[in-house]
């Protein structure tokens, strides 16, 4: 019963500035997780908004299940949305707000009682249905909000930053709770954030957004894995990005060293790699044959834990390591050492 | 000492008038005689017409009810100073007294006044007339005030009071400067003696009830005043108050009613009319609750002996200082109203 | 590429239809009439029975250029300013104290008996308050009666009297406007600044005043706007003291019949409302 | 100073103010009670003006006149008031100007506006009657209903009507079930206000009333020209008593305390 998202070519400008949206293309496969990953003011709520009706779009088509929707009232596109600041209804109780889709519907009472049992069930809030929102605690308030969406069945659930309210501890567990319902219900999900960790943690697909335009959409790992240019690779999660001269299998630096990779990317002048795949090595150890080798000038080391971070420069490159917390050679700042890293860790980078 | 109308007789007297039952709507000052509860019932009894008023607050706002309501009203208050205009305007029409048993009664030079008769027609039935003089509280004085210089008593400064009306207080202070009211040369006497009286006044009042409440709160202690208002503070509200026509003159008002050029209701108006310049109206209207005196020679002369109208100004020499007000020209009012909101405002 | 009857133009042609009605209504009877009223203020005579009219702009020449309505003009700019004023100092706390002291259950019978005195019949009021305001009146019978004070000479016809009287008449306005605007604004909010050690007056100035301003400003507007134009408050209280443009307006109408005059005197003073709410609505947001 | 000695202080000044709201209400009910006709002190109590009201027919016809045109121009008022509000808090072009609109019927003396209706109406030939008053009462009510019952809107989460659209209530619905309980507090002060902007109307009455009709103000403020009678504190006083009652009783069916 649920249903694909498919936008094409969608624009929505608000004024001369950026475009909310320009020329947008993306598809949430039916039943998916779609993570819209992006910076405040990079028009991915406006997108959410489109998709909903309460936005309407300059130009571009929005097909839900196929039927295009851009002309549908947000009553008839039969989506749920939940809002960032949950919007539950104040003059209502918690049992009302979630049945307020089912009386719009025009639901018999029995059903909808069931309903709403139903959907408190999936939640894990059965019992509450008497009390007011404002008695809730943020916890179970983002849940009544959920469980008021997915009550009437929609074919797509739309969720807008649902977990920013939350504290850190627990923003994890509702993480997995969300995936959980969000898997029991089946239904297509697009769902809107800022936290790059919640969107790899959550999304099946996860698409980054900037200034309007959708940079690169993909599999979480793949897009973490291979970043298309130099923004998406630093936005989403940290990388090194080296610049230089395009050369056979890699580039070359401006201080000559050589970076190689092995995807087929000739003429890429643009590389990143990922701070987590660097191993770092003393100059006096022995480097495995075909892997990259740098060597830098260790600034910092940050123990935090389970890891630990180090910044080390060459010339003027800032480069970065990531070790797990009891390994990595003991070095103290202004050491010289080695960066070592396989070609197929390298990822070229297109602009 | 009031006499209750027999009802039965006045029907008697206006059973041959009444042409047909016909709604008379009446446009007045409220609480002004012709909206006296037993004088509209006696009248509607007897002619089968009902009565309904409408009333009005300064003449202007007449004026301006009769321009904005052709056919509305079948008889209307208008103050002779009035009439002129209101015929030149078309607002009323002229007025043919035959059938009207009281006309012969009625004081001859009060029906030849030649505003009541504009263009040569009688426009304006000549009904009550009376003076604007002023009134003191009998409590504070020794001996009677008769002169208008009493507002200028430096001992009586802030609690005397005058009427909040520009014609009014610049006719006033043309009397006190020696000059006739119709005729005002010396319009800078007049500024600066009101210029004298500006610190001298404790208030300004508007209306009767206004002046009922200085008074008798002791606000003021003498305010000028108009006679049939006065008459009625000493009877309906027993206000221990003294009315006095000045030495240097009085301010003369006549009112006359009139019938509105579209009324559908002339023979029912002149019934009305004539109802209302009956003496047996006036005198229970005096009586009761105290009236201005009347144009009707007869009914003046039906008054007990005691009445307020007879005393003050039955005598002669009284009426010899009273001066009709005429028609004053839009300008000139204007010019006055001016004058009077500087003098208020200190300028 | 459009979508067919776009949702913005269906929204457009809602939001349309809604303000329709009352828009209608108040051209038909309160925009066209003045309009009529403006056309009215540049003529020389009222076009009735018959007088001849000529078009000029001698009305506001006189309105503007006269000593005496230049002068009363600001003496009812500034009145109106004095008024609005004790009522923001009064009633603002009291709308807070409305909306945040009061406990729920008393607060709607509260809320509703500052309404109460609106109901009242103006003039009513007004002569209540002379009562009250005369010497040896009820209020100088009690001041004697309870302190020591002696009350020399009465409160009544003077410049206090008429804004003791427009205060009273107005200030329930600013108390809802106010108590509307701060009940909207969340517990939540006040306790987080309590929490960082905000005072009591500091929470007013730092949350509750910045948030419930527009609310009150508009109360003043409210205010300030009718009381300029009062004419018979300052009439019945004022004594001699009691002239404004407001009752020299009101004079062109009932004592003389010159009513483009009174047009153009009250679109002067329209006029000078709307300047003063204009220049005051930046200082308003510039100070939340 | 404790938070409970400041809690007092500001439950002191409410009271101080509601006092001074309701000081010459008082004396005004007082002085209904006192037999003097011109307040004199001492106070001698009597039903005197309370029986002249009784037979002044005139004046009871015109209190329940001014209660039902009060009552029409109430309920007019404030649908199309609240509907411009709700239009308006969506932001419409040219906003700013229909904003500003609402303030020349406040602004302009009423003087000038009832002259200006009447001139108008006379002209275009609806006359006078009680059909012009309420149509220049209800012209005066709607600006203060739109100003309260925009306050209140200012303060409504939008995502509220979004959320109830996107669970499937059309647009009708959503602002029934969603908005309006929350714009209750507002449309009901709206109503209030548009009901005393009418009942206390003196000059518009005055000038749109057809001869014979009349309404409590003008009957007052014409009584008031010879000689007032404290009759009309009586019928004042009545008419507060009333209202008092029927404002409780609103307070209680409206718990306004707890509509946030």
């Amino acid at each position: 019963m649920s249903a694909e998202i498919r936008l094409e070519g969608v624009s929505r400008r608000f004024g001369p500035g950026t475009p909310a949206a320009d020329a947008v293309d993306l598809v949430v496969p039916e039943g998916s997780f779609y993570g819209l990953l992006g910076p405040s003011g990079s028009g991915k709520t406006t997108l959410l908004r489109l998709v909903a009706g309460f936005e309407t779009a300059d130009a571009g088509r929005i097909l839900i299940g196929g039927a295009p929707a851009e002309a549908l009232p947000p009553e008839r596109r039969d989506l749920g949305v939940v809002f960032q600041s949950y919007a539950l209804f104040p003059n209502m109780s918690v049992a009302e707000n979630v049945g307020f889709g089912l009386r719009a519907r025009n639901l018999p009472r029995r059903e909808r009682r069931a309903r709403v049992e139903e959907a408190l069930a999936l939640v894990r809030l059965e019992g509450l249905g008497g009390r007011r929102p404002h008695a809730l605690s943020g916890g179970q308030r983002q849940r009544v909000a959920l469980a008021r969406a997915l009550a009437v069945r929609p074919r797509a659930l739309l969720l807008d930053e649902p977990l920013s309210a939350l504290d850190r501890a627990l923003r994890a567990e509702m993480q997995v709770e969300l995936r959980r319902i969000q898997r029991e219900a089946g239904v297509t999900t697009l769902f809107v954030t800022h936290d790059q960790e919640e969107a790899l943690t959550l999304s099946d697909r996860i698409g980054l957004l900037r200034d309007g335009r959708l940079v690169q959409e993909g599999p979480p790992r793949d897009v973490y894995r291979r970043p298309r240019t130099a923004w998406a690779a630093r936005f989403l999660g940290e990388a090194t990005v080296f610049e230089g001269t395009p050369a056979p299998g890699g580039l070359t630096l401006p201080d000559g060293a050589r970076i190689r990779w092995s995807d087929a990317a000739p003429g890429a002048a643009l590389a990143a790699i990922r701070p987590e795949d660097v191993t770092l090595l003393r100059p006096s150890d022995p480097v495995p044959d075909g892997w990259n080798a740098l060597d830098a000038e260790l600034e910092v080391s940050i123990f935090s834990g389970p890891t630990a971070t180090h910044r080390l420069r060459r010339g003027d490159l800032a480069l970065a390591a990531l070790t797990k917390g009891g390994e990595g050679p003991a070095a103290a700042p202004g050491d010289r050492l080695i960066l070592a890293w396989p070609p197929e860790r390298t990822a070229p980078l297109e602009g | 000492m009031t006499r209750r109308l027999a009802p039965v007789a006045v029907a008697l007297a206006f059973a041959a008038g009444s042409a047909g039952a016909a709604e008379i709507r009446v446009l007045n000052w409220k609480g002004y005689g012709t909206d006296e509860t037993w004088a509209v019932e006696a009248f509607e009894r007897s002619t089968g017409h009902t009565v309904v008023h409408d009333h009005f607050n300064s003449e202007q706002e007449m004026l301006t009810k009769l321009r904005t309501n052709p056919g509305a009203y079948d008889v209307v208050l208008i103050n002779s100073a009035y009439t002129r205009q209101a015929a030149e305007e078309g607002l009323i029409q002229p007025i043919d007294t035959a059938g009207m048993r009281n006309v012969d009664d009625l004081a001859p030079d009060m029906a030849t006044n030649e505003e009541l008769n504009a263009n040569g027609a009688l426009h304006g039935v000549p009904w009550v007339w009376g003076v604007t003089g002023f009134a003191y509280d009998r409590r504070e004085f020794e001996e009677a005030p008769t002169s208008l210089e009493v507002f200028w008593d430096p001992a009586l400064k802030g609690r005397v009071g005058w009427r909040d009306d520009a014609l009014e207080a610049v006719q006033f202070a043309a009397l006190a400067t020696g000059q006739s009211i119709n005729d005002i040369e010396d319009m800078q006497a007049v500024r600066d003696k009101l210029q004298a009286l500006m610190p001298q006044l404790a208030t300004l009042w508007s209306s009767e009830n206004d002046w009922n409440r200085f008074m008798a709160s002791g606000d003021f202690v003498v305010a000028t005043y108009w006679s049939g208002s006065a008459n009625r503070s000493r009877t309906n509200f027993g206000l221990p108050v003294e009315f006095v026509v000045p030495e240097e003159g009085a301010i003369g008002w006549l009112d006359g009613l009139s019938i509105p050029a579209g009324s559908e209701n002339v023979e029912a108006a002149k019934a009305f009319i004539d109802w209302m310049i009956d003496p047996r109206f006036y005198v229970q209207w005096d009586g009761e609750v105290g009236a201005p005196a009347s144009a009707n020679l007869e009914a003046a002369a039906a008054l007990g002996d005691q009445a307020f109208n007879r005393i003050v100004l039955g005598n002669p020499e009284a009426i010899e200082r009273i001066e009709i007000m005429g028609p004053v020209p839009e300008e000139t009012r204007r010019e006055y109203l001016e004058l009077w909101q500087e003098l208020k405002a200190g300028l | 590429m459009r979508p067919p009857p776009s949702l913005r133009a269906r929204e457009a042609r809602g939001t349309a239809a809604l303000l329709a009605p009352a828009y209608l209504w108040l051209t038909a009877a309160v925009f066209v009439p003045l309009a009529v009223m403006l056309g009215l203020s540049f003529l020389t005579e009222t076009p009735f029975g018959g007088r001849d009219w000529a078009v000029t702009l001698g009305q506001y020449e006189d309105a503007l250029g006269k000593p005496l309505y230049r002068e009363l003009l600001r003496r009812s700019l500034l009145l109106a300013g004095e008024v609005t004023l004790w009522c923001v100092v009064i009633g603002w706390p009291a709308a807070f104290v409305l909306a945040k002291v009061i406990g729920p259950r008393r607060r709607g019978a509260l809320f509703l008996l500052t309404i109460l005195p609106f109901w009242s019949n103006g003039l009513v009021r007004v002569f209540s308050w002379a009562i009250l305001l005369r010497g040896a009146g009820v209020i100088d019978w009690a001041v004697e009666g309870l302190t020591p004070l002696e009350v020399e000479g009465s409160l009544l016809f003077t410049r206090e009297a008429v804004v003791i009287g427009l205060v009273h008449a107005y200030l329930p306005y600013v108390v809802l406007t106010g108590y509307l605007s701060i009940s909207a604004i969340g517990d939540d909010l006040l306790e987080a600044a309590r929490s960082l050690g905000a005072s009591r007056w500091l929470v007013f100035l730092r949350v509750v005043a910045p948030l419930s301003l527009p609310g009150v400003a508009a109360g003043a507007a409210l205010v300030f706007v009718p009381v300029a134009g009062a004419f018979m408050e300052p009439r019945i209280l004022g004594g001699r003291e009691g002239t404004f443009l407001g009752t020299v307006i009101e004079d062109q109408f009932t004592a003389v019949f010159n009513w483009p005059f009174g047009a153009a005197l009250s679109f002067v003073l329209l006029a000078a409302v709307l300047a003063v709410l204009a220049v005051s609505a930046p200082a308003v947001r510039a100070a939340r | 100073m404790s938070g409970r000695g400041w809690r007092n202080a500001g439950r002191l000044w409410l009271g101080l103010v509601l006092l001074f709201l309701y000081l010459p209400i008082a004396v005004m009910a007082a002085m209904s009670l006192n037999a003097s006709p011109f307040y004199q002190l001492p106070f001698e109590f009597s039903w005197r003006w309370y029986d002249d009201l009784a037979g002044n027919r005139q004046l009871q016809r015109a209190a329940w006149t001014s209660i039902w045109i009060a009552l029409a121009t109430a309920a007019i008022a404030t649908a199309l008031g609240t509907a411009a509000a709700v239009a308006l808090h969506r932001g419409p072009r040219g906003r700013r100007v229909l904003e500003a609109l609402l303030f020349p019927p406040i602004a302009v003396p009423w003087l000038i506006t009832g002259t200006a209706m009447l001139v108008f109406f006379f002209l275009v030939g609806i006359g006078r009657g009680n059909g012009a008053v309420l149509v220049g009462h209800v012209a005066l009510a709607i600006p203060y209903v739109v100003l309260v019952v925009s306050a209140r809107l200012r303060a409504l989460d939008p995502a509220l009507e979004e959320a109830a659209r996107s669970l499937g209530a059309s647009r009708w619905t959503a602002f029934r079930r969603v908005t309006l309980p929350f714009l209750a507090p507002g449309v009901i002060a709206g109503a209030l206000f548009a009901f005393a902007v009418s009942f206390d109307q003196f000059v518009i009455s005055y000038f749109l009333q057809a001869p014979g009709q009349t309404t409590l103000p003008v009957e007052i403020y014409a009584a008031i020209r010879k000689g007032f009678t404290p009759e009309i504190n009586a019928v004042s006083t009545l008419v507060i008593g009333v209202s008092m009652a029927l404002l409780l009783l609103v307070a209680r069916l409206v718990r306004f305390g707890d509509l946030r």
